[in-house]
């Protein structure tokens, strides 16, 4: 097992190198990140030429990459455009833990998305946990009261709530419960933002801003893993040992929490594991919508100016978690199920 | 180019299939040796069997032979042309053209997507034989009747046919590109034995009309007795015996040549009960990791240290009698 | 299959739904913000008679440190921190901050030939720390902005400068390499603090990682940084140690809302004070909560820019008469009108909010498609083929028209294009992203590389100076030059001579008479056509007392603003 | 369903014609549904009933097309994969598994970044698309490969093993033709099905895209960038996002529970959502 998981992890760093280099290429080509940097006022020539010796932004691109991957302070640099190259270069390089400074505000990637990535994690998990639990409760009811109206009634909308678009389950969401219910009288949810700022960043402000922003992320996975927990439950509770656990007269209950469930929820796991990434793409559209202060909406406002060390640092940081998440989703899933061994 | 010379020169044919495990780019571990330095020839007009247990590598050595997997080494002609050397694709198609197979499994061996007329035009179509479409048309239901079916069948599909019946399509499309060799890769045992004997029947008789050459792949030593003129043996990817139909059924030297020909059931009793059966203890090994020295060296009964140690040289005896063992007097 | 069923019982109930939705939603719009009203009332920040006021900026400010940035947002904030030598007021006239009197000719501060500039300090600023503001501090600026080693966004105007010296400490004296008009509006935008910083840039050979430019919390302004979450909010806190009087406020709390829709509803609410960059939209519905809205002339219009020029453009569009008819036919009144709701006009001159420099003031073409087509008819642009659309010489009267993909900009192109098409002109609409909008000629930008043949955007002089350097010739790009700024591709010999004129032009009068002989040019020329002023928009909520605006330094008497209880 | 939506798409286009739909008149604009415009007006007072039947066509054809390109490389990348193996499959394969690793939203952005403005309008039968329409169509095409790919790799490795390809490949048989005429359509079965929910991914894709100012731009219209800025009005002009949004929630879903069908007919093995 400890060579497998060691295995997997050295199987993830070449892709996150294909990756890599498939991203700056594409980076490299999107947009001038010098053109916005005069404010309301095209970027002056003297100055679009310095900035961008300054910033190294006119190396070849595949100079650009090295810097980027190893860092650039074992050579020199011409950062005054005399021709010669006198300044040692200060950058370490992503393989030294260093993701450049961000052109945009000029702090430190890793500063610039450390600041927003937990409140992306809060959303995450919190969504993560809703979707888990809200969909094994529902998936096992439906499972164990096959073809009744209400499992019709949850067959269908999780066909409707996989079909959603997540921009109009937000939308939709805001109106009615941020708009039409103020209209009506009734209590109603913050539509922008993480907490009141006069109230302050309390738990009970992010949970009470957070409920829309997750109930968007939700519902879309939520409806998928209903939907698929019905059927491996289904599977399961037809199997020859689950009659055989009531044949011998196991309470209900016992089969179908213990023995069923822990069989069912196998490919679950693989399946949180594999959608990570749909999440965090969801992230993109939710954080943008509420106004939520995450990675998404960092990647959007940084896009839009070709911040490309910033940019480069989120997706770099995606990948990888993503990477991860599916090695440990293996592991997992090989922990879970005994009948799986993995070749050493 | 005399008559004389052989069709087929197998000379030294090794098939290694790599074991790999690969972190990005997939690096060998190991490789099985399904093929292992095997030297025949097969004579023009001639049947040449090949038995051995499943696994032994010769449906390997016949697809390997024909080109269809790339050899880790040696040389083949067929025909005087060199197999492997055919670089350029019009080389290849005058091999190709040469050389057929017919396959173990007619379920798997024909294109379920495909009629039957596209499936046996397909190699006239391949190396131009008859490029206008109605004659190749005429020439499939020709090549229908030929193998014993009915031209009006040429616009069903596969899954429409018996086992039998699929094989005799398999046939057609094999004697479309009017071929001199043709392997015959098991091509009966996944057939009812009612069937057998009719297939076995028909490339008797194609092979009389058409003056075809056989290498005929099979496990059931019985059916090879009946269409071989001479029969070579396989065990884990080396030959271990070769001679004349008669002279390898009635005097079999190799010790598993011997243990094969007991295990076949005679028709006739008496003669089966005075028979020593001989009973090979232990399965076959993996060919990964083949035993040192004489491969059959752990289920040998007559093995002695010297076959644990040294490969056996593969010996003419008599004439036309190969073999490969050390207990084989000089 | 049962759930098939109720998928589509569901989907009937979903349009019905929005029937209802629909047939009864207008209605409320309209009352909803009478409803907010009284819920806002009792809404007060009221922790221990506490003033806080909150903002709305819609963009977060990407960085604080001057030399850093020319976002706007960081513009409005300087203020709060940090003062400039000499900022300006609400009339856009500048009064000295830091300096005891702006430099003149008649005070002596700005020599004869207009090249050197003495500013006296007052003897009583310093930073929040307590060490004074000096002399040194302003050298030390000039020397930043022009060290190869920081990566400032704009060394302008500091690289036209040979050299800054401090005679004493109250002193500094700035000597330009030629005369230069435009200093009162473009030096000295924020200081840097000498002490902080020079430690910094001897240590490590630049300023650009030291922490005071990633958080700037030392000051000379009214207020002090105090915490900026990025993404959320800023907190600004008042300067204890300020030099001047004692800032009214204690907290100044900035919060990034990037969607309108957003701003407008805390706005409506009383949730914030003071909202930023206020869509024209959204005016009656923030008038109506009882907000005020405050327009401030910052300089910028506006523009549609032709390319006037045969060989990169439209040959069509060289033709002066072309461009006129293009002016009579756009409704620039209508747009104004219904899709920026009447609050504002478009511009004739360049200088609409500079009324010294456009004198005699201009009038905009009228609408009058009927006079466009007797134009493009005796310009021998006619409809030959019978396609609907002009052409000359079997060459259509087919133009590319690009902006960015702001919502307004796009519908006025929208709109632009079915005007333009009922006289015979096709329009081809593009609209990117800003970024790749104004990449430069070597990252081949659409706007650099003169791919459209009629552009648009907001532009404005060197507010509050007349300067507009980038219409040169010798600015047109090329793959000798390609960063060169004139976008436009125009070059009239005129024009460029009498551009050059003004750069050199110390005496105001003189100045005065070259731009508006530049504003007549551009007028009967059609070399641009302006859309809408675009004034910078504030709306206020009522209890923030006090507030003034500048179209430089905006929140320039910041120290000044209330909150009545 | 989706006969009805495609009705909708393009029988509309025979009650409006496409200058209706882009017509502006700005006195009218923001105007809540009414006879006359039973969808109402959006902000420059075009007509959204008109615009959804274009965006419509728009927002399908984009679909369709998409699919169409990621069909293309998904099956020459998973078939050339799958049938050479050895070194080009570990380089398509890695290459797929890095494409797959980075969401897919933010790859379209960054792709939409990349083409931005860099193709002209296209003329075709008789209508102007904005060069936006076939970048949206090629990045989506680009980013949505990968899954195809890994299925027909799948169906590759396992048919070639197959004695029909082997006796196609005695025969003489050129390679391309073994790839196209043999294998190929043995494993189109789930190429199909995985190609029908690719519509409707690709549209949900435009949507997101065009939500975020990033995809097709006007005066093409799209159900997507109808939606685009919509939030600013949630308010005050619902009828603005509500009724695009119905429209690629309708037509998403019905092309789901086609290709759902689809699959169950096909393939009666898999049953999962």
């Amino acid at each position: 097992m400890g060579r497998y998981i060691i295995k997997r992890l050295l199987q993830g760093i070449p892709l996150l190198f294909f990756i890599s280099i498939i991203l700056f290429v594409l980076m490299m080509n999107m947009g001038d990140p010098v053109a916005t940097m005069g404010g309301r006022r095209v970027t002056r020539a003297s100055d679009y030429e310095r900035l961008r010796r300054q910033l190294g932004l006119d190396k070849p691109i595949y100079t650009q990459y090295l810097y980027w991957l190893i860092g650039n302070d074992w050579t020199k640099t011409d950062v005054d455009g005399d021709g010669v190259a006198e300044t040692p270069g200060t950058r370490r390089g992503v393989l030294r833990g260093d993701f450049g400074v961000s052109l945009v505000s000029r702090k430190p990637v890793l500063q610039v998305i450390g600041e927003r990535l937990p409140n992306t994690l809060i959303l995450m998990l919190a969504s993560e946990f809703v979707i888990i639990v809200g969909s094994l409760l529902v998936g096992v009811y439906s499972a164990l009261r096959q073809y009744s109206a209400l499992d019709h009634i949850i067959t269908a909308l999780s066909f409707i709530g996989y079909s959603m678009p997540i921009f109009f389950i937000a939308l939709l969401s805001m109106y009615i419960f941020g708009v039409l219910f103020k209209r009506w009288g009734l209590p109603y949810l913050p539509t922008v933002g993480m907490f009141d700022p006069q109230a302050g960043k309390t738990t009970a402000q992010v949970l009470w801003h957070m409920v829309l922003p997750v109930l968007s992320i939700s519902i879309i996975s939520f409806a998928a893993y209903s939907r698929y927990i019905r059927s491996t439950m289904l599977e399961v509770l037809g199997q020859d040992y689950i009659r055989t656990a009531r044949a011998k007269g196991l309470p209900r209950r016992e089969v179908v929490y213990v023995h069923a469930l822990k069989n069912a929820s196998l490919p679950i796991v693989t399946v949180v594991g594999l959608d990570l990434p749909l999440l965090l793409g969801g992230a993109v559209v939710t954080e943008r919508i509420f106004a939520w202060p995450g990675m998404g909406r960092l990647f959007l406002d940084h896009v839009s100016r070709s911040d490309l060390p910033v940019v480069m640092g989120i997706l770099m940081m995606i990948a990888t978690a993503v990477v991860v998440f599916q090695i440990l989703t293996d592991i997992v899933y090989a922990w879970l199920d005994p009948r799986i061994r993995y070749e050493k | 180019m005399k008559p004389a010379d052989p069709l087929v020169v197998v000379k030294n044919l090794k098939k290694y299939f790599p074991v790999t495990s690969g972190l990005v780019f997939q690096r060998k571990t190991g490789e099985v040796r399904a093929v292992d330095d095997i030297s025949f020839t097969v004579e023009r007009g001639e049947t040449l069997g090949l038995v051995g247990e499943s696994g032994c590598g010769k449906t390997t050595a016949g697809r390997t032979l024909l080109g269809l997997y790339p050899p880790t080494a040696g040389h083949v002609t067929i025909d005087g042309m060199d197999v492997y050397a055919a670089r350029r694709r019009r080389d290849l198609l005058a091999i190709r053209r040469k050389a057929q197979i017919i396959f173990q499994d007619p379920y798997a061996s024909l294109n379920p997507r495909w009629t039957v007329d596209a499936i046996v035009s397909e190699p006239m179509r391949v190396h131009s034989i008859l490029p206008d479409p109605k004659a190749r048309s005429e020439r499939v239901k020709e090549l229908l009747s030929l193998v014993g079916l009915s031209g009006q069948l040429v616009n069903r599909f596969p899954h429409e046919f018996s086992g039998g019946q699929r094989q005799r399509i398999g046939i057609a499309r094999a004697l479309a590109s009017d071929p001199l060799f043709i392997v015959c890769d098991e091509p009966i045992s996944a057939l009812d034995v009612s069937i057998q004997a009719q297939v076995v029947n028909l490339l008797e008789d194609l092979q009389d009309r058409f003056g075809l050459t056989y290498l005929f792949i099979a496990h059931n030593l019985s059916m090879v007795r009946h269409i071989c003129n001479r029969v070579a043996v396989m065990y884990l990817g080396v030959m271990v015996e070769l001679g004349e139909r008669d002279e390898l059924y009635d005097h079999p030297l190799h010790p598993y040549t011997q243990a094969l020909l007991s295990a076949v059931p005679i028709p006739n009793p008496k003669q089966d009960r005075a028979r020593q059966r001989m009973i090979l203890s232990g399965d076959v090994p993996s060919p990964l990791n083949p035993p040192s020295g004489c491969r059959f060296h752990p289920r040998c009964p007559l093995a002695v240290e010297r076959c644990r140690q040294e490969i056996p040289a593969w010996r003419e005896v008599a004439t036309g009698h190969w073999v490969a063992c050390h207990k084989v007097a000089e | 299959m049962n759930a098939k069923r109720f998928v589509l019982t569901f989907v009937t109930a979903m349009v019905i739904f929005g029937f209802i939705l629909t047939a009864c939603g207008p209605k409320p719009v309209p009352e909803g913000p009478t409803v907010e009203e009284t819920q806002a009332a009792p809404v007060q920040p009221g922790d221990g008679g506490r003033k806080v006021a909150t903002l709305i900026y819609t963009q977060e400010f990407d960085n604080l440190a001057p030399l850093y940035t020319d976002m706007w947002f960081a513009w409005t904030t300087w203020q709060m921190f940090l003062h400039w030598a000499w900022e300006f007021d609400e009339k856009n006239e500048p009064f000295p901050r830091l300096v005891t009197e702006i430099p003149s000719q008649e005070n002596g501060g700005l020599s004869a030939d207009g090249r050197t500039l003495t500013m006296k300090l007052r003897d009583d600023i310093k930073w929040s720390d307590g060490t004074p503001v000096t002399a040194d501090d302003f050298v030390f600026t000039w020397e930043m902005a022009v060290s190869p080693n920081n990566t400032v966004t704009s060394t302008y105007p500091y690289d036209k400068i040979e050299s800054v010296t401090a005679p004493d400490p109250q002193t500094v004296v700035v000597t330009f390499a030629e005369p230069f008009a435009p200093w009162l509006a473009t030096l000295w935008h924020g200081i840097l603090p000498a002490h902080i910083l020079r430690p910094v840039y001897e240590a490590e050979g630049t300023i650009d990682n030291a922490e005071w430019i990633k958080t700037p919390k030392v000051g000379c302004g009214p207020y002090l940084l105090d915490t900026w979450e990025s993404g959320s909010y800023a907190r600004f806190v008042r300067n204890e140690n300020y030099w001047g009087s004692r800032p009214i406020l204690d907290e100044i709390f900035i919060r990034f809302v990037p969607d309108d829709a957003s701003q407008v509803a805390a706005l409506q609410a009383g949730d914030a004070d003071l909202g930023t960059f206020i869509a024209y939209s959204d005016i009656p519905t923030l008038q109506q909560a009882g907000l005020n809205i405050v327009t401030e002339p910052s300089g910028y219009n506006e523009w549609m820019f032709f390319l006037v020029n045969d060989q990169v453009g439209h040959p069509a569009l060289t033709d002066v008469n072309v461009r006129k008819a293009i002016a009579l036919s756009i409704d620039r009144e209508a747009i104004n009108r219904d899709l920026l709701l009447g609050l504002t006009k478009p511009p004739a001159s360049f200088w609409d909010a500079m009324p010294f420099y456009n004198d005699p003031p201009l009038q905009n073409y009228p609408y009058d498609p009927e006079e466009a087509k007797r134009l493009l008819d005796a310009a021998g642009w006619v409809d030959s083929d019978g396609d609907g659309v002009r052409d000359k010489d079997g060459i259509p009267l087919e133009l590319d028209y690009g902006t960015t993909i702001r919502e307004i900009r796009q519908d006025v192109q929208a709109v632009v294009q079915q005007q333009l098409a009922q006289v015979g002109i096709k329009v081809n609409l593009y609209s990117v992203e800003a970024d790749v909008y104004f990449a430069s000629y070597g990252e081949e930008g659409p706007a650099a590389t003169g791919q459209y043949d009629i552009q648009q955007w907001s532009d404005g002089p060197l507010f509050p100076d007349a300067d507009l350097y980038y219409w040169l010739c010798s600015e047109i790009p090329s793959d000798e030059y390609p960063a060169g700024s004139n976008w436009f591709y125009l070059c009239d010999e005129e024009l460029d001579s009498l551009i050059q004129l003004q750069a050199t032009q110390v005496n105001i009068k003189e100045r005065q008479q070259t731009i508006s002989k530049i504003n007549q040019l551009f007028y009967d020329k059609v070399y641009i056509l302006g859309l809408w002023q675009d004034p910078d928009i504030y709306a206020v909520n009522p209890r923030l007392k006090n507030v003034k605006f500048s179209g430089v330094t905006m929140f320039f008497n910041i120290g000044e603003w209330d909150l009545a209880q | 369903m989706l006969v009805l939506l495609f009705i909708y798409a393009f029988g509309g286009a025979l009650i409006f014609p496409e200058s209706y739909a882009n017509y502006t008149d700005t006195s009218l604009r923001l105007s809540p549904p009414s006879a006359r415009h039973p969808f109402g007006t959006d902000t420059i007072g075009r007509d959204v009933l008109a615009r959804t039947i274009y965006g419509g066509q728009i927002s399908l054809i984009i679909g369709l097309l998409a699919v169409s390109i990621e069909s293309l490389v998904g099956i020459l990348v998973g078939a050339l994969a799958g049938y050479y193996g050895g070194f080009l499959d570990s380089l398509l394969m890695r290459i797929t598994e890095a494409m797959l690793n980075i969401p897919e939203i933010f790859l379209l952005i960054v792709m939409a970044k990349f083409f931005g403005g860099r193709i002209p309008e296209i003329h075709l039968l008789g209508r102007v698309f904005s060069g936006s329409v076939i970048v949206i169509v090629v990045i989506i095409g680009l980013t949505s490969w990968m899954y195809l790919a890994r299925i027909v790799r799948a169906e590759f490795l396992s048919l070639k093993e197959n004695e029909f390809v082997l006796a196609a490949r005695a025969t003489g048989t050129s390679n391309f033709e073994i790839i196209f005429r043999h294998i190929l359509p043995n494993s189109i079965a789930p190429i199909i099905v995985s190609a029908t929910l690719g519509v409707a991914n690709a549209i949900l894709a435009e949507a997101y895209i065009s939500f975020l100012g990033l995809g097709v731009q006007p005066p093409t219209a799209t159900w997507g960038n109808m939606l685009d800025g919509a939030n600013n009005y949630l308010e005050s002009a619902p009828w603005l996002w509500f009724f695009p949004g119905l429209l690629i929630l309708l037509t998403v879903l019905s092309i789901n529970f086609l290709g759902d069908g689809l699959r169950d007919a096909l393939d009666p093995h898999s049953r999962a959502v």
